[in-house]
């Protein structure tokens, strides 16, 4: 409970530092808010900040760390507070620039923030890269990354060659954004561009539904409804194999989640697109789909690679479908009614199987990690450069 | 500039009704028709899909929300409860399940016998087992709270067993239970004979919310209690984390960072950080929040930290693309009177990439919801029975979470437990939908064309 | 930390979770917290160190590995307690309105392994109908689902079956002779790619749900899942014996595995309950042949005493 | 407004492009145009006058039904265009469009190049059979605009880029690049000095030979200059339309001369 | 451009508000301003004029560092205000923003009421201490702008709802509210008629007693009817600078000459 306590004190001190630095400075200017640099509630964030941030930190890294008792903890964080309290409060003056300080404060927060996320790459390449190290000291890496085929065995000896789950991994993703992109940009213009407000204020979040239901119902979907269906009325007829289990199942299922990515993002990016564009096309005699196309889309272009984007990192990280759907089976073929399997499937199995985790059926799993984030990485930088190509500046 | 002769192509306009269409206007006419149906079909399509899924859970998992009692008189006899018979609670409490059982097993040989119920073939196994393993259990713990029944006759309301349950929701029948190593068909008979007697009775489940999991062999008595609770503590830490972080860090990327290199490789990596299969989070999250942290195992602050992280980049992204598609002349409309860069972003921008924002939010906290992989290694995938405290500190208990539980019940060998998860599914989508109302009715108000 | 942390194999799991709620009910310690996470996952965090922050018990389907026993070792988990607590019955079933199956082991190797011997010469497997291997089997396409390559129980399934049945079909021989001895070790137990053999990555009930929707399909399961879903599956009988608690306790039916699970010693008395639970999940009212947990399907160990008294003394393994 | 009639009559039914009767436009419960009747003549410059406010891009918008794109709005009355009412159901607003072209009050480039943005009209409609016959086009239609010198080497740059008079003479050349049959022009000279203006101008005299031109204008002497008829609203209600002459020199209605005489830029 | 160094002379440095000393703007390689000297006075008017294109917003812009929102855009040489560097690294834009309003171009009214997008400015800069002083400042500054009587009973209806001249109005409203102590305004009445125009022309020469004001405008005779200085700009140069008077009496420069005469508007 103390550090509740604690945590709740320095936030009331905090509001309390607001209030007397508001009122503070405004008794300095005689009550005249002009007289000020700032607005006075400037001057109060001003004072809550120092009391709060410096302090929120130290308990946030003390919580961690814990070098000692929660009171301790509670005395230094008052002192902290006190401290920063007083050193923003002995600053406190009409013409201090308060409004200045407090949005470099918060400009630094944000900064903070965004490098969340280069630490959090830098989390993920280390907590992978020492046990990969470990993998490629028992594995080699030729074999690795030029091989063909794919047999973990229990017993030592196992060929783990990357480049069929590579393959099923590109396949899959490539039939699930088959299915995805369309459905979902279509809606998401359908929505945007057509729908009455009253269809699109229920049909949006209906679709934003399918992102929600859990991955293991469209995987049990795919099992036992999309994979027989398909095989028993498409594989069988064409002769293309009787598995239960394809490339094609899983992408299919998979495409079905990711539509409200698509549709979703795409459709708030096509809505913030002026009307003003919309009414110079149509008022040059363009029907509404060539607007759409023509003006529109391109507008939005930034904003819907973006969305395709995530749409497919989703389906390169999925599991459920592709394990139900697609099977285990690590091969490389083009037809699409075979079962294949993809990397992070085999990462999570290598990682919860029953192996020698020591051994490097298991350590692969790192290594497939590794490498996956490489070539996504890849990935990436083409879609950066290509949309910075295509881009159309609006206004 | 008088050399301006116009117009330079064909001089006169054919004069052409409105009402009959040119050839070159039936074409796109047509062409337009046929996008509009596209995208009708899209969303046609989308909607199916939905109702054909939703309609699957529902009907999967609705029989969860109903539960099969026996309601017979025990007799808690107090030579077995309590030998000593001074009603010391220390005393009965070393009393263990095993004899609550045997007292549940004599009241309903009673109650057959009473009700003059006869059934060919009718096993002394099929008698005890009728009756769910939890509810010696859930006596065991009535009797602790109020040692004063002891000696006393008491009406039960006693679980029965998932095979019995199941009878009444149409999984099991009388040529299933045939061949089935866990009932028979003269247990199900009983059962039918003891629901005439009004003995036997399917209700309304609350126990399936409130009650912790359950282990293999009491399907009937598993709830989703713990797991609402750890999936409601780890949206919460995603929400407070989350949302702020994430837009926090759009604004900086879009509206303040120099257009450098740096900036770059910080994007690039932002959208290859979505595509991180979901597990190499928890491979991080165990790496540095539980070995180098030291925070603990199957907490929901481990595990909303992770997926934290996991939702980061969705919702930087959906940011991101919406503050750009803010046109600039609001920005500068705001720094033309004297606003900050600050200013500007939080006052104009802001509310007006909102829509954008909120669907990042909904989209990112729908995959957090249903997310079990990352869970994985930080030792969320569990089976808990006890509740964790209130937050903050309850935050730091073991729990599940929902999709957790689904995942668990998915792979256990009772086919009773399908329809629990699937009953689960349902709670995680009403989960989901509460969350995202919010969110909805929020970007309904923000939305807005300019 | 109030309560005992359980990790690692999902196999243990249901038996971890039946002794755990019976020893919550009527115990006053808190129940203990099962992970599952498959035994890798488990052991690994189990020899991540000592202390609060880590596991104290880690459910193995297979005895612990030299190797980690030295990656434990260097993060200080020295003392550890081995605890078997029965058997895993492997067993072959199909759906319940198929065909009746007698299996022996080189009835599997010749359905599913990559290489056969067909009149004395090593060919890619030409086999697509049961009743091609053995006249009495039915006719009946092959179509097999086998645990994928993370499962303990793929290991079993290919040391007992399809590696006994390459050497009672005389294929070793044939294979020893057709390439050097590394080879043919890895003929005998490779399984054909051709579709016939599906690797499930999943869990049992995946097994069961490719099986309905492919009726001819037979599943590896384990006895537990089958006595379970008795109404739904057909088991077929190996080496002329039907699978049950008994005939896998008597060693009649062989293919099974002993299951683990791993005790920190040095948490004993620093977590409460660890002894008490450990203890009360081998005693006879528990894992004993009458017990909750056989009846759910575990075979029980005939030399549970030995078990019970290794505990009970706190016998760690040899250390060598 | 009893002169209006006899001006109407005067004029031979052919020669009547668009025609309005009784129009009203609503923005929700505010009524923006009050029962306007006017009809629009072939091959004349009609100016509309009024004051900031009053509804004479409302109106205009009602001509292409571009007020179709406003959610809260609402037409009623008759609009009819060669005799055709283009609200009637079997109208497609497109062809509409495409022969009632518009330039509207805030310059509104596409995010596109500034061929583009040209070429954008002629393409959809199918005017250019190749490329050649496209560019002379986009070349035709910026001189005519009186841009095709200060753009014609950076004709792949962003035509938002421009500035604001530019970009106002931009969509002139968009608009006009289509070949409409009537062409409704919102203030199109409002941020055009006076050399473009007078270049406008006479490009909007030589359209008339041709095509019908609706203008709004705030100035007085552009209407006198480049108008044959003039229109002047004043809080939704059209108060006075005849000869542009007319309305300059007699005014019949007092609003209609005080504003007129309040003339000052 | 002789005359201009004369013109300098006579002016007293403490009159002297904002000075530009060799100012160049360039968009990317494109190069829109050259060579700019010029001193604009505390409470005058000055019109800039020249052909649309030529670089007055560009420069106008410079004024109060509205460019650096333009990436592709640079400025160089020396900008003061009351003689100090409004370039230097230590100045916050903001303040100087706060000092320098601004009318842009294409009227952009926030999309909220009309009402928040007056009292903006006054909001965030604390010019009101209490709701009845904000709406007396929203009331005045709707009044200068001579939109008042339009939008008084709908302050609360979104103000991109108004027609172009209103917004246009809106935004003069909105920069005057935040009382600057320079206000640039890039044509502010060029969608507004006669009667508006000269209740703007009023509101400048009122803020004149107080602020000094900047005025683009393509009316030559707005910028004789407001402005006491006048400077003629002309691809990118500043060709003239000088009392108004003598800008449109006796221009010095063949250039400014010529764009005069060519008058029409
Ligand atoms: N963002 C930009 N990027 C590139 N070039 C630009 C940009 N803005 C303006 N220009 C160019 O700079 C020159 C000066 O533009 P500016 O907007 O200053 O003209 P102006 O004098 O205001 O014209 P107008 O009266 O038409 O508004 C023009 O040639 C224009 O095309
Ligand atoms: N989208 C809208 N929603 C509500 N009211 C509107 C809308 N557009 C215009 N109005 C109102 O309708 C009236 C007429 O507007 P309109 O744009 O037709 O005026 P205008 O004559 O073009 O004026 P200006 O010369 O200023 O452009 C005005 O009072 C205006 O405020
Ligand atoms: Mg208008
Ligand atoms: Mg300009």
């Amino acid at each position: 409970m103390p550090v509740t306590w604690t945590l709740l004190l320095v936030l009331a001190l905090a509001v309390a530092g607001y209030y007397i630095g508001r009122s503070r400075v405004l008794s300095a200017a005689g009550g005249d808010s002009r007289r000020l640099h700032s607005r006075p509630s400037y001057y109060g964030w001003n004072i809550a900040m120092f009391t709060a941030v410096p302090t929120l930190f130290l308990i946030a890294i003390w919580s961690v760390l814990r070098p000692a008792g929660p009171t301790v903890l509670a005395v230094l964080a008052l002192i902290v507070a006190a401290a920063g309290m007083a050193f923003a409060l002995s600053r406190t003056n009409p013409d201090f620039r308060a409004r200045n300080v407090v949005e470099t404060f918060v400009r630094y927060l944000l900064i903070l923030c965004s490098m969340i996320a280069i630490a959090t790459t830098a989390g993920i390449v280390l907590s992978m890269l020492f046990e990969t190290g470990n993998f490629f000291k028992q594995y080699p890496w030729q074999d690795f990354f030029f091989g063909t085929t794919w047999s973990p065995r229990f017993g030592g000896g196992s060929q783990l060659g990357i480049l069929p789950l590579v393959w099923g991994t590109l396949y899959i993703s490539f039939i699930a954004l088959a299915v995805s992109i369309p459905i979902g940009l279509f809606a998401a213009i359908y929505l945007s561009e057509y729908a009455s407000p009253r269809l699109r204020s229920w049909a949006k979040p209906a679709i934003e539904i399918l992102a929600g239901i859990p991955t293991i119902v469209y995987g049990l979907f795919a099992l036992i409804t999309v994979g027989p269906m398909l095989r028993d009325y498409f594989a069988q007829p064409l002769g293309l194999g009787n598995s239960g289990s394809s490339v094609m199942t899983a992408g299919l299922v998979m495409g079905i989640m990711l539509i409200p990515f698509v549709s979703s993002l795409s459709d708030d990016i096509i809505n913030a697109v002026p009307q003003s564009l919309r009414d110079g096309a149509l008022g040059l005699g363009s029907t509404q789909s060539e607007t759409v196309r023509k003006v529109v889309l391109p507008a939005a272009l930034p904003g819907i690679v973006g969305a395709i984007l995530l749409a497919a990192s989703r389906a390169i990280g999925e599991t459920m479908i592709v394990v139900l759907g697609a099977g285990a089976a690590a091969q490389m073929g083009l037809n699409p009614f075979e079962a294949m399997t993809t990397i992070t499937v085999k990462i999570v199995s290598q990682l919860t199987g029953d192996t020698d985790f020591a051994a490097p059926e298991t350590l692969v799993a790192f290594a497939l990690g590794l490498t996956l984030f490489v070539i996504t990485l890849g990935l990436n930088i083409v879609a950066l450069y290509v949309v910075r190509k295509y881009r159309e500046q609006y206004e | 500039m008088t050399d301006a002769t116009f117009p330079a192509a064909g001089a006169s306009p054919d004069k052409s009704s409105l009402l009959v269409a040119d050839e070159r206007t039936r074409k796109r006419n047509a062409a337009e028709r046929r996008f509009r149906a596209y995208g009708l079909g899209a969303i046609l399509i989308s909607i199916a899909l939905l109702v054909i899924l939703m309609f699957t859970i529902l009907t999967g998992g609705i029989g969860s929300f109903r539960q099969t009692y026996v309601e017979i008189p025990v007799t808690l006899d107090a030579a077995q409860l309590d030998k000593s018979g001074n009603r010391d609670p220390e005393e009965i409490r070393k009393v263990l399940t095993l004899t609550y059982g045997k007292l549940i097993e004599t009241a309903l040989q009673k109650a057959i016998t009473d009700n003059g119920i006869t059934i060919d073939g009718l096993t002394a196994a099929d008698v005890s087992n009728m009756i769910s393993k939890e509810a010696p259990a859930e006596l065991r713990n009535q009797v602790l709270a109020n040692p004063e029944l002891v000696g006393q006759t008491i009406d039960a309301r006693l679980l029965s067993n998932g095979r019995v349950d199941g009878y009444y929701k149409g999984r099991v029948t009388m040529e299933t239970a045939a061949r089935d190593s866990n009932t028979s068909v003269a247990q199900l008979q009983l059962a039918d004979a003891l629901k005439d007697k009004n003995l036997l009775a399917t209700e309304w489940n609350w126990s399936f919310l409130t009650k912790p999991d359950a282990s293999d062999q009491r399907p009937e008595a598993a709830g989703v209690g713990v797991a609402i609770l750890g999936s409601l503590y780890m949206m919460l830490v995603v929400l407070v984390l989350a949302v702020p972080i994430g837009v926090a860090a759009s604004i900086y990327l879009e509206e303040f960072a120099p257009k450098n290199r740096l900036t770059d490789i910080i994007e690039v990596n932002i959208s290859n950080l979505a595509a991180v299969p979901s597990i190499v989070f928890g491979i991080l999250g165990l790496a540095a929040f539980i070995n180098f942290a030291g925070l603990p195992q199957s907490a929901p602050i481990v595990g909303g930290l992770v997926l934290t992280l996991m939702t980061l980049p969705t919702i930087i992204i959906a940011t991101r693309a919406a503050l750009k598609a803010v046109p600039p002349s609001i920005r500068d409309a705001a720094l033309g009177v004297g606003a900050s860069k600050m200013q500007s972003v939080f006052h104009h921008v802001l509310p007006l990439a909102m829509p954008g924002i909120l669907t990042g939010t909904i989209i990112g906290l729908a995959q957090a919801l249903g997310e079990t992989a990352p869970l994985l290694l930080i030792g969320m995938v569990a089976f808990v029975r006890n509740f964790p405290g209130a937050p903050p500190e309850g935050l730091f208990d073991p729990a599940s979470a929902l999709p957790v539980q689904v995942y668990n019940w998915t792979q256990r060998a009772d086919p009773a437990f399908v329809e629990r998860a699937s009953g689960a599914i349902i709670v995680l989508l009403v989960f989901l939908l509460c969350m995202n109302l919010l969110a909805i009715f929020l970007r309904r108000k923000f939305e807005r064309r300019w | 930390r109030d309560q005992i942390q359980v990790s690692g194999s999902s196999t243990v799991l249901p038996y971890s979770t039946i002794v755990a709620e019976a020893f919550g009910e009527n115990t006053d310690f808190p129940t203990p917290v099962v992970e599952s996470g498959g035994s890798s996952a488990g052991l690994k965090k189990f020899c991540e160190g000592v202390g609060e922050n880590t596991i104290d018990i880690a459910n193995a389907s297979r005895p612990i590995k030299e190797s980690e026993i030295e990656a434990c070792k260097a993060a200080g988990v020295t003392d550890i307690m081995e605890v078997r607590i029965g058997y895993d019955g492997i067993v072959f079933a199909s759906d319940i309105s198929g065909n009746d199956f007698q299996f022996t082991a080189s009835d599997w190797f010749n359905a599913l392994a990559a290489q056969v011997v067909v009149d004395g010469k090593v060919v890619a497997n030409p086999y697509t109908k049961w009743n091609q291997i053995r006249a009495d089997l039915p006719d009946q396409d092959i179509l097999a689902f086998v645990p994928g390559t993370k499962h303990g129980t793929r290991e079993v399934f290919e040391e007992k079956v399809i590696h006994a049945g390459c050497k009672d079909s005389g294929a070793e021989e044939a294979f020893k002779a057709a390439m050097s001895e590394d080879d043919a070790d890895g003929a005998c137990m490779a399984l054909r790619t051709d579709g016939k053999s599906v690797d499930i990555d999943g869990d049992y009930t995946e097994t069961l749900a490719r099986i309905q929707s492919a009726k001819h399909g037979i599943g590896v399961f384990g006895l537990s899942f089958y006595e379970n879903n008795t109404d739904k599956l057909k088991v077929g009988t190996f080496a002329g014996v039907t699978p049950s608690t008994e005939s896998i306790a008597s060693g009649e039916y062989p293919v099974s595995r002993p299951l683990f699970f791993y005790v920190k010693k040095a948490h004993i008395g620093e977590i409460q309950g660890l002894k008490e639970f450990v203890e009360f999940f081998v005693s006879d009212e528990i894992a004993g042949p009458d017990g909750p947990l056989a009846a759910y399907g575990l075979v029980s160990d005939p030399q549970l005493a030995d078990v019970q008294k290794a505990v009970a003394d706190e016998t760690v393994m040899a250390a060598n | 407004m009893n002169d209006m009639s006899k001006v109407e009559r005067t004029v031979s039914q052919t020669d009547i492009k668009i025609s309005a009767r009784q129009a009203q436009v609503y923005y929700g419960d505010k009524h923006a145009i009050k029962d306007v009747d006017v009809d629009i003549l072939d091959k004349t410059v009609t100016a509309f006058i009024g004051p900031s406010g009053c509804g004479k891009s409302t109106f205009l918008r009602c001509l292409n039904r571009m007020n179709d794109t406003i959610e809260s709005c609402r037409v009623e009355g008759k609009i009819t265009l060669d005799g055709e009412d283009i609200y009637d159901k079997r109208v497609d607003p497109v062809q509409l469009r495409a022969k009632v072209g518009m330039v509207f009050q805030k310059p509104n480039p596409f995010p596109k190049s500034i061929y583009d943005n040209v070429s954008y009209g002629p393409r959809i409609h199918g005017l250019a059979r190749n490329r050649a016959e496209l560019d002379e086009i986009v070349e035709q239609s910026l001189r005519g605009a009186a841009l095709w010198n200060e753009v014609k080497d950076r004709l792949n740059e962003p035509g938002t880029g421009l500035s604001g008079g530019q970009q106002q003479r931009l969509c002139i050349a968009r608009a006009v690049a289509t070949q409409p049959e009537v062409l409704l022009m919102d203030e199109p000279c409002s941020a055009l000095d006076p050399i473009a203006t007078s270049q406008v101008e006479e490009l909007i005299d030589q359209l008339r030979s041709q095509f019908s031109v609706v203008i709004v204008t705030h100035s007085m002497q552009q209407a006198a200059r480049v108008s044959q008829k003039t229109a002047f609203f004043h809080l939704g209600n059209l108060v006075e339309y005849n000869d542009t002459d007319a309305i300059f020199t007699r005014p019949q209605d007092p609003r209609t001369e005080s504003y007129i005489s309040g003339r000052i830029g």
